[in-house]
């Protein structure tokens, strides 16, 4: 899985961050992650604990998943993602990628691939509490 | 908000030595060909290499190189498509190479992704296969690998001098190294060459018009033995091999 | 926040009895002459015809057409350029044909702009000139002016037909109409036809490389006299005229 | 000018509006217009009144301009616009087609053309108030 991928890319940018803004120690990072992600939060949270080190070492990390939502260019239908929808492989394909779900999801008012991810891409740091 | 993605991505590219973009603003100039057989002619050479296709709507290199029934596996990331001693990464392990339309947040948004996850190793090259225009991808590879040094394509054609001029301004102003321009399906008796000097970069030399590249496309010896070949092996492998 | 300008293009264009989309999803392929070339015949008619260059960041239609020293002028909205009888549109007459490098937002904002303040006037044909890829453009011509009928141009490569099968099932999708495709820089020997009914397209033919063109850029007069557009007279224009 | 291009586009637009919410009677329109557009308000307000009929005949129109700036996509740097470094020619152009500043603007720190217009680009209806 590729949550040791992005645990790591979250490490990284924290410690930019705690060098740049000069914390001493961190005590807590909110996280949130897209649900088009599928990230496993058990193994995410395994990953992270592995590789928190120095000011981090103390650190709690929160994880909050976002549900995936979609609005169509065209129509402007709104409607949310449905997982059980997918095959196996199509889930890992959208997991790895989510922009590919404009292969395999269309707008169910008007079957246009032409949609945006209002929400439930990506993983972001929104919170980083600590002692400077 | 801050997106994790971004820091990461000089890290995942440690180990790649070199990192050549194949490209022109012009579609249908032989970039992916030239992309292809670079990467394995310098696969043949004893160099460990890397293709990336980045045209995401569009992807050609896996029907070039005739990649079939192969996937990227994980390892704390993505392990490219190792394939004719190569590893290979395109959009096609994901799409099934079905119809994907893109707009340019979603072009931006897979770039960094791939280069955020994937776990290219030990690389001499990574090789970059270009879409046509000059959009986001172009501008994402220009923000986030400054050190790419770019190959430019073109042909004859004052239509396809028109756009890499364009893409010319845009790299000099961004201080980013132009290998020069190969000049491809070209005649002898083109003005090219003296259009590109006149612009300040280097002219590589010229690519005939190769009768044996259609039904080379997919069977890796076959590509080997095309005119094709070897006009890549003598006009651009040692423009990118003596500047190391 | 209402953005007006969208409300207004179906007016814009309601004088236009006929919308016609050159496009491939593949670059280099020959979109630009074929829709230069379509709408000078056309003219010559004695149709009123339109062209609008989509292609932003690579725009052709002035250089084949031979464009100098003109300009759009202005009355309530942008009147297009006239020239060669036709009205030519392109944002070369804002860039002065210099370096522009767009990302995919840029590119719908152009394209709704265009559409709200150009002022087409009544015309029988306007044809529009498509960029390569599978992008903002497309999808935005598809969701602003679906009643547009899309031409398509491959060329005999697999790697061109892999393109336009993946623009076909977007078009399909959203039932736009489409002509057909255009072979071009054919053989005799090519499996495109095959290839395109087997998707439920019509197949146009095939026009040959033609030695000509490259010389006859920029040159109306010549232009209107190669091979590549008595092909298109043969094998475009029955297929445009007959649904009308 | 094309003021009176965008005029039209307003007036359509607010009668698509009224149509679909059911006004009676429409008394203000509250638009912004980007500073990039470089609309000459006069004319604009001149074309509005000509246009406006029916519903919209006793309205006002409220225009407010949208100083424009700009964000660099490599560096990051926030910069404004300045109209009094372009000759005629050029400010006809980004007058036009905000987007062709990307020819004749480069980011000021790193001379970069790939940048965001934060604001100043476009026209839109902000708020319309009415009798329903
Ligand atoms: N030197 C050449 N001789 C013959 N055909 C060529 C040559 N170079 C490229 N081609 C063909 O031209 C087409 C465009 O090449 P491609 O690599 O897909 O271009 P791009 O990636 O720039 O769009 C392909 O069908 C390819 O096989
Ligand atoms: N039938 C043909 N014979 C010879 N050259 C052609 C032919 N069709 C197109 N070309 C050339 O191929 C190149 C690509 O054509 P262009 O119209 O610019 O394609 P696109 O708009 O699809 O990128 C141009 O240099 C053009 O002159
Ligand atoms: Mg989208
Ligand atoms: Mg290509
Ligand atoms: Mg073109
Ligand atoms: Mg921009
Ligand atoms: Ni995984
Ligand atoms: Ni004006
Ligand atoms: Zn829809
Ligand atoms: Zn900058």
């Amino acid at each position: 899985m590729h949550e040791w991928a992005l645990a790591e890319a979250v490490i990284t940018t924290v410690e930019e961050i705690v060098e740049r803004e000069k914390y001493e120690e961190v005590f807590e990072v909110s996280l949130t992650i897209g649900e088009l992600q599928q990230i496993d939060t058990g193994i995410m949270k395994f990953a992270l604990k592995h590789l928190k080190e120095g000011k981090l070492k103390k650190a709690k990390f929160s994880i909050k998943m976002h549900k995936a939502s979609f609005k169509c260019n065209v129509c402007g239908n709104l409607w949310v993602f449905n997982k059980n929808k997918f095959n196996e492989e199509v889930s890992e394909a959208i997991h790895f990628i989510p922009e590919v779900s404009h292969t395999y999801i269309k707008c169910p008012k008007c079957k246009s691939p032409d949609f945006n991810i209002v929400e439930g891409r990506g993983l972001y740091i929104q919170k980083i509490r600590g002692r400077k | 908000m801050v997106d994790p993605r971004i820091s990461i991505i000089d890290g995942r590219l440690r180990g790649v030595k070199d990192i050549i973009v194949v490209s022109s603003g012009k579609g249908g100039v032989g970039k992916s060909l030239t992309a292809s057989v670079l990467a394995l002619i310098l696969t043949r050479r004893g160099y460990k290499v890397g293709l990336l296709d980045l045209d995401f709507t569009s992807p050609s290199t896996h029907l070039i190189l005739g990649v079939r029934g192969l996937n990227p596996t994980e390892d704390k990331g993505i392990i490219p498509v190792e394939v004719f001693g190569l590893r290979h990464m395109s959009i096609v392990y994901y799409t099934k190479d079905k119809s994907t339309s893109l707009r340019g947040e979603d072009l931006s948004n897979i770039l960094t992704e791939l280069l955020a996850v994937t776990g290219w190793g030990e690389l001499d090259f990574l090789i970059l296969d270009m879409p046509p225009g000059i959009g986001d991808t172009t501008l994402d590879v220009i923000k986030y690998i400054s050190r790419s040094r770019f190959l430019l394509v073109a042909t004859p054609s004052i239509l396809a001098f028109s756009t890499v001029q364009k893409l010319v301004d845009l790299l000099k102003s961004q201080n980013i190294t132009i290998i020069g321009v190969l000049e491809n399906i070209g005649r002898s008796d083109t003005a090219l060459a003296k259009h590109v000097r006149d612009i300040g970069v280097k002219y590589l030399g010229t690519i005939p018009f190769d009768d044996q590249i259609e039904g080379s496309i997919g069977n890796v010896d076959k590509l080997f033995n095309t005119e094709f070949a070897s006009s890549i092996e003598k006009l651009v492998l040692p423009n990118i091999l003596e500047a190391r």
